[in-house]
């Protein structure tokens, strides 16, 4: 069994695309879902057997690249899979009325977007992760641009001016992390980074901060975030708030627990994810348009999950990582439940809701709120419980407060809509959704709330995730470093 | 000599480097950043960097100014 | 250039506050100034003696650290797949200039010995600088020089997509040849003798993969000029 | 007079003040420049100088490039290679994405007409 197969089989894919669609635009298709739901078989037997893997790439690790694949990992590899079967599974019957131009490029970018995801988790080499942290910038910023109209555009050139400078920045991290300790594998950086003086660190520290900063949407860098949102089709939103964002938080994170485990600035990374949080909120109240509303709640939310991550001990990344889980699935259901939506009424405002008449979509769109809102009973509200917590454990009751509030505002907001979409006004027809489709937001949905309800299902194996994340040591010693 | 060379370019480097930021035409901006991948090659060249060197001047100095000045066909003047 | 311009407050605040952030950052690495410490690539030097390749550089853009390589051939064929969907033109209206006789002459003439070049800088790439990069570029630029002067010469589509995806598609494949072999993705399957090193025929699969990614970097290169270029006319 | 320029650590101060200063042209560019091909050309200039300041600072003046040729027998006294393989990759991609941003900008540019950052505001509610 190997970890490779993730990231190299959609490479594969991508690269023999070009000659596969001589044989007809179906069969890319259908053999990239194929592909899709074998990678997430093999996944699945990987999580049924769990044990730390590491993958050899030429050479053995202190010198080369290698990929390591623990819980936490396995975690995320699991579910940036899952939510790609299920996306080509939405689309291959959206496909039937409403195609994209030029399917077979449509389906190398989601196959490359799938393999840098997985590769940024895996891998145990700060160069690698920037090359990877490029593949998955320069296909979403394509994503993003995709369909030619001039806001798509707009926010493609947006989120492509933002991604250039991130990588800048990031490579200058990378610089001057090999100058000063002359190693690009994160377990020699981990043992020596203690040592580099308190200036160069500090330097390390924040221009990793900034590189990363503009991909994990931190306050004040998320200014694109909302633009590119409401630009680029919603189909392709549900993979960015779904897929992309998560790969780097957890990259981000993974590397912050290596570098500087004793969480000299988590301090400082608390309040900066509060505030964000806060902000974002605040933001979203006074949206007419529904993506940029539900990009303003993404951004609340990776905000949320990032004061987590920042909190630095067991509980709250366990938390963490199930808000990521929360979050993931239930914006997949949003987003595709509003290109379902798009589709019939040609509108993305706010009160286009009132119109809804599909009492399945209706309530699919209020189990994914409910559990945004993370109310009992629904995935979300564990992963919020847990972080809710370990602050109040901590003693850290300012961001207590904070997050209440702002978790208040985004209550408002919610409502707001709920009441749109229950709002007894003139309904137009019935809103027809093809079978899979409704298999697909069903599976969703069951799932967020059979994890809300039995929690332990899942709990156990993302405490040890969390584990294995904060554990820098074992980490380490995996990959041989002296 | 290398230490003189190496002061020298630098210095020519950000000179045409900032030149090439504010000229207000385009075209002069385009063939100045020309002279900025130029100056790197030399500079790579003389930290006995010879791959780099040879990619810099086939990547950095040819096709990023023929991207760029594509695109001052397409953009027009205005800058 | 006039030195009696205007400068907006715009570009003055800018000018200050970037100049405040790189004095920083250059105060803080001049007084660490790295001294010599022992770094990966060293022992790397060492260990290439072993793979038989006389250009170390090549042996670890392609061997050590062989999936840095994968993932740039894999960052240009998305870059190039973006660029050909940005800018192909549903209406064809090449109406370019036809270069005159100079640039004809001078391009029939030039375009072998370039094309031979950048083959050479390919396939010599293990003994000497240059290597698949290099040489697709160059290669690339040939195909820029035929664009320029002859207005009905057009890289064949067809041709170019077969290159590309077999390039690609055999990349990965000898890495998962090597993982099944060798159990290491992108492992040394075939014989790398250090006797043999600086011949042409040395270093096991180093010099193929740099070929394949010389053929790879070429095609692309070579669609991306043309989608760059074939958009004159339709202003 | 020349020999103090040829001492590693002048050397070194010389690359790091003047790749540096490049790279201040070019976030000064970038913070003050409105033509969207301006700031390709900002963002590709601070590039240049983070690979100048790399390749600089790790070279070593008394060693040989990392190429084995004529007359030596093994490989020792070499330059760092990997800093080399880094950059090579890290152009690369560096031209990929100003190409793909350059074509975004052509594309744009014919629909709207507009080439200036400040203009691009049809997103901002």
């Amino acid at each position: 069994m190997s970890s490779i197969l993730f990231i190299a089989l959609p490479l594969l894919f991508g690269f023999a695309t070009p000659i596969l669609s001589k044989f007809g635009k179906n069969g890319v298709v259908f053999t990239s879902t194929l592909m899709q739901v074998f990678l997430l078989y093999l996944a699945f037997t990987l999580v049924s057997n769990p044990e730390p893997y590491i993958e050899i790439i030429s050479i053995a690790p202190p010198l080369g690249i290698s990929f390591i694949l623990t819980k936490a990992s396995l975690f995320s590899v699991t579910l940036f899979t899952f939510l790609m079967v299920i996306f080509s599974l939405y689309y291959l019957v959206h496909r039937k009325t409403d195609a994209y131009q030029n399917e077979t490029k449509f389906f190398i970018l989601l196959n490359m977007l799938l393999a840098s995801s997985i590769g940024l988790v895996l891998s145990s080499d700060i160069f690698n992760i920037y090359v990877f942290f490029e593949i998955a910038g320069i296909s979403a910023y394509i994503l993003t641009a995709y369909k030619k109209t001039p806001s798509a555009l707009e926010a493609g050139l947006k989120y492509l001016l933002t991604g250039a400078v991130a990588s800048v920045f990031l490579i200058f991290a990378i610089v001057l992390i090999y100058i000063n300790i002359g190693s690009l594998n994160l377990a020699v950086i981990s043992l020596s980074f203690d040592t580099l003086p308190y200036n160069v660190k500090v330097l390390i520290s924040i221009l990793l901060l900034i590189g990363f900063g503009f991909k994990v949407e931190i306050f004040p860098l998320n200014f694109w975030v909302s633009d590119v949102y409401e630009g680029s089709s919603s189909l392709v939103n549900a993979l960015f708030s779904g897929i992309v964002v998560k790969a780097y938080l957890f990259v981000f994170f993974h590397i912050l627990y290596l570098f500087l485990p004793s969480g000299e600035f988590s301090v400082f990374l608390i309040y900066l994810g509060t505030i964000s949080m806060l902000v974002a909120e605040i933001a979203g109240l006074k949206q007419t348009n529904l993506k940029r509303l539900f990009a303003y709640s993404s951004l609340g939310q990776v905000a949320l999950i990032f004061t987590a991550f920042a909190l630095q001990n067991t509980d709250a990344i366990q938390g963490a990582l199930f808000i990521a889980f929360a979050h993931s699935i239930a914006k997949m259901i949003i987003f595709l439940a509003l290109t379902t939506i798009h589709k019939e009424y040609k509108s993305f405002d706010i009160e286009i809701l009132k119109k809804l008449n599909s009492p399945f979509l209706r309530a699919i769109m209020l189990i994914a709120m409910l559990s945004l809102l993370g109310i009992p009973l629904f995935a979300g509200f564990v992963g919020k419980f847990l972080v809710l917590k370990s602050l109040a454990v901590e003693g850290i009751l300012s961001v207590l407060i904070i997050i209440i509030i702002a978790s208040l505002l985004e209550a408002v907001y919610y409502f707001k809509l709920v009441g749109f979409m229950f709002e007894k006004s003139e309904k137009k027809d019935i809103l027809k959704i093809g079978f899979t489709q409704k298999l697909v937001f069903l599976l969703l949905a069951v799932l967020l709330l059979v994890v809300g309800m039995m929690p332990f299902v899942v709990s156990n194996f993302l405490l040890d995730g969390a584990n294995v994340l904060l554990d820098s040591k074992e980490f380490v010693d995996m990959l041989g470093a002296k | 000599m290398t230490g003189i060379l190496i002061l020298v370019t630098f210095v020519g480097l950000v000179v045409i480097a900032f030149a090439s930021i504010i000229q207000k035409k385009l075209a002069d901006s385009i063939i100045l950043f020309m002279g900025v991948g130029l100056g790197s090659v030399i500079l790579f060249f003389t930290f006995k960097a010879p791959d780099v060197a040879l990619t810099e001047a086939v990547i950095g100095a040819g096709i990023s100014s023929l991207i760029f000045l594509m695109a001052l066909k397409h953009l027009g003047e205005r800058a | 250039m006039s030195f009696k311009r205007e400068v907006p407050t715009t570009v003055m605040s800018g000018f200050a506050l970037s100049g405040v952030l790189v004095l920083t950052i250059l105060n803080i690495l001049l007084q660490n100034i790295p001294t010599k410490i022992q770094t990966a690539g060293d022992e790397l030097l060492k260990l290439n003696s072993s793979e038989g390749v006389a250009n170390a550089v090549t042996s670890v853009v392609v061997y050590f650290r062989g999936f840095d390589t994968l993932g740039e051939i894999a960052v240009l064929f998305i870059a190039s797949l973006g660029i050909g969907l940005m800018l192909e033109s549903n209406s064809k209206c090449d109406i370019k200039a036809e270069g005159n006789f100079m640039l004809q002459t001078a391009s029939k003439l030039l375009f072998p010995i370039i094309m031979l070049f950048g083959i050479y800088v390919m396939i010599y790439g293990h003994l000497s600088p240059g290597g698949g990069f290099q040489g697709g570029v160059i290669i690339a630029s040939g195909i820029l020089l035929l664009l320029i002067s002859h207005k009905n010469f057009e890289v064949p589509h067809s041709v170019i997509i077969w290159l590309e995806t077999l390039a690609g598609v055999s990349y990965v494949l000898i890495g998962l040849i090597g993982l099944v072999v060798l159990d290491k993705f992108l492992g040394n399957f075939l014989p790398n003798d250090i006797s043999n090193m600086g011949l042409l025929l040395s270093g096991g699969i180093i010099p193929i993969i740099y070929i394949i990614v010389g053929i790879k970097v070429g095609s692309e290169m070579s669609m991306i000029v043309q989608n760059l270029i074939k958009r004159d006319g339709d202003v | 007079m020349f020999e103090f320029f040829n001492q590693p650590e002048v050397i070194k101060t010389i690359v790091t003040i003047g790749s540096m200063a490049l790279f201040f042209v070019g976030l000064f560019g970038l913070l003050t420049q409105k033509h969207l091909i301006k700031i390709f050309m900002s963002i590709a200039i601070m590039e240049t100088a983070l690979f100048l300041l790399f390749i600089g600072l790790m070279y070593k003046k008394s060693f040989l490039a990392p190429i084995l040729s004529d007359g030596q027998t093994g490989f020792t006294n070499m330059n760092d290679p990997i800093p080399h393989a880094m950059i090579l990759t890290a152009i690369v991609i560096g031209m990929a994405v100003l190409a793909l941003g350059v074509s975004f900008a052509i594309e744009y540019y014919k629909l709207t007409g507009k080439t200036n950052i400040d203009e691009m505001t049809s997103l901002r509610h």
